[in-house]
């Protein structure tokens, strides 16, 4: 395989390398970049009839066990060390913003029942958001904001970034842990105060994002 | 509680208490829901299970207290206070015949979900935290291989970018803003040259009118702009010394010509 | 292999890990690291009594004919992309820019006035046409040279080319509108001044004002 190197002038103009080849496209993209990059972009740097998806299913094997992970972050993929090496990597280490404790819960809101509004938000934790705890996530681009949803007022909503699936080594927001328990238990759900005006409208939360994809 | 001490594990205690300091003013409760999350795990039971009752009783007896100690509390506190007194006399007495609303039950339920969601929440935001994180447990590429950004600028017009382009120019004159048309001034500059090069020959007098360009002696506009320049000209050469001026009386055409004598002999 | 991962805090103190585990350890840290790493800074970081080299030399043959190599740099190790592939490490974008004013002007007198030398292409602006705009017609091949003037000084004159009736849309030059159909189709929403009108008269267009090509 290491002689049938890909040359791409020589390339007819419609036939696709070799999947061997795409893999070492993808492979050599990859470790371009620090960022997750999606499979879309790729696919556009790939000379014309490349499958780049399929050619990441064979990396991804390949890695396996190894030093470095090929991981899906949202659309996108990224080589990342293997956790059980993080010891070898205090040089490496960056300093990690110290959150509060009214972050961190606003950050799992979010991340659980998004898209979630600000009212919401404060519904769940029984006290008023902060304006800096959302600006904070923002600026760690965290979170950003979603769809307007469509009730009295047109309130923002929030929902959670590539970046934080990225950093919390998440595939998509499905894989939070304990989602599916928390949604059989009920416990994403919002429920009205009985008796108070519903005057979020029908506030879907995460099943309005499980439904979209 | 390992939840709560995972929770205040990423928090340095100094930043914890500021950032406590300003949200609420008793023992560091975010709230009233999470001071009553706190008195609930005094029961020892399953938040489902919890007696909403006992509850109210608590936490009115922590309200009872703080007001005892004149600690200053939150109006959300108070408000929590003012409903939770409602509803505990909702749960006590038998609802009365034709009443309206929802029911005590249904809002002591409502109040044990929230207490129940609230404390997912934070079991969840514990285990969020907990996982292997970027730039801490794992790592993503280190050297960032330039890649390179080929930017291949087209250029475009469309047909009526051009059409309008070349009808903005044919039709220029009329109506571009106002601008100092140039094309019917003669300076004094022009003025100067032009009759220094012609004030050799003036021996005699002459009039200033006949050192006028050729062609800007009819039209009014550049009539004026041209005798205007001459005689501002004529005024310099004449402080200059090269030449006399001379006007018989007022409004009478004006005469100059070349000085024969020095200066120095000025009459 | 997979399954063995090395845990630090399990190791007996004097035995290293498999050598197995030291090629992870030795491509994880080359991964992680912006920089290239000696040796002797992998074996610092690595567990007492782990031989960075060996470990080296077998990941070495491993990235062989792979999208990425393991490459000697100067004292150091690193990844690099193999350099085959180094045309997947531009990213073409193609940016549409709207032609300057300067421009479209100079475009729309030599398509009206074809063949057209660069001294009537000013006296028709008015004002002098830079060199760096007719060389950016010329390279977009929307105008070309057409004959000399057989005029003193023999210049140069202007004609437009396919490429710019085919941008255009056009069969020929001849078939762009005049200023009298413009106004009329209210393109141009200023009424012309009294005595302007011969303006349109002036608009000969390329047969009339100069000799035919």
């Amino acid at each position: 395989m290491s002689d049938s190197r890909y040359d791409p002038n020589e390339k007819s103009l419609f036939e696709a390398p070799p999947l061997a080849e795409q893999e070492r496209m993808v492979e050599a993209i990859l470790f371009a970049s620090p960022e997750p990059v999606s499979v879309r972009e790729m696919q556009d740097r790939m000379p014309h009839g490349s499958d780049a998806a399929e050619a990441l299913a064979y990396l991804q094997r390949r890695y396996e066990g190894r030093g470095v992970h090929l991981v899906k972050v949202g659309n996108a993929w990224a080589f990342r060390t293997a956790p059980d090496l993080g010891f070898l990597m205090q040089k490496e280490t960056v300093e990690l913003r110290k959150l509060s404790r009214a972050a961190i819960e606003t950050l799992a809101i979010i991340a659980y029942h998004q898209p979630v509004t600000r009212a919401e938000i404060e519904e769940i934790r029984g006290v008023a958001v902060s304006r800096g705890t959302i600006d904070q996530l923002l600026e760690m681009e965290w979170i950003r904001l979603g769809r307007r949803r469509m009730t009295p007022g047109r309130p923002v909503t929030f929902i959670v970034t590539e970046g934080f699936l990225d950093h919390f080594g998440l595939e998509s927001a499905r894989d939070l842990p304990g989602i599916k328990e928390l949604r059989s238990a009920g416990l994403l759900d919002n429920r009205p105060m009985p008796g108070a005006e519903d005057d979020e409208g029908d506030m879907v939360g995460q099943s309005e994002l499980f439904e979209e994809e | 509680m390992a939840e709560e001490t995972s929770l205040f594990e990423s928090t340095s205690v100094s930043e914890r208490l500021a950032a406590e300091a300003l949200i609420v003013d008793v023992d560091g409760f975010e709230g009233p829901l999470d001071l009553l999350l706190t008195l609930s795990r005094t029961q020892k039971v399953d938040l489902r299970r919890i007696s909403v009752l006992a509850l109210a009783e608590q936490y009115l007896a922590f309200v009872d207290r703080a007001k005892a100690l004149r600690i200053e509390l939150a109006a959300d506190y108070l408000v929590m206070a003012a409903w939770l007194a409602f509803l505990k006399s909702r749960l006590l007495l038998p609802p009365e015949p034709g009443e309206e609303g929802p029911s005590a039950e249904d809002m002591a339920a409502h109040l044990a979900f929230q207490l129940e969601r609230l404390s997912a929440m934070r079991e969840a935001a514990a285990q969020l935290m907990a996982r292997d994180r970027l730039g801490r447990d794992f790592f993503g590429r280190g050297f960032e291989e330039s890649v390179e950004r080929v930017r291949k600028v087209r250029y475009t017009a469309s047909l009526l970018e051009l059409i309008q382009a070349y009808a903005r120019i044919r039709t220029r004159d009329e109506f571009r803003p106002y601008a100092f048309d140039r094309r019917d001034v003669f300076t004094m500059e022009d003025a100067l040259d032009r009759m220094r090069g012609m004030i050799g020959f003036a021996g005699d007098w002459t009039e200033l009118t006949s050192y006028l360009p050729e062609g800007w002696g009819l039209e009014p506009k550049r009539r004026r702009s041209a005798t205007a320049a001459t005689f501002a000209a004529s005024l310099e050469l004449a402080k200059q010394g090269h030449i006399e001026i001379r006007q018989s009386e007022t409004f009478a055409p004006i005469a100059i010509r070349a000085r024969t004598t020095p200066r120095a002999t000025h009459e």
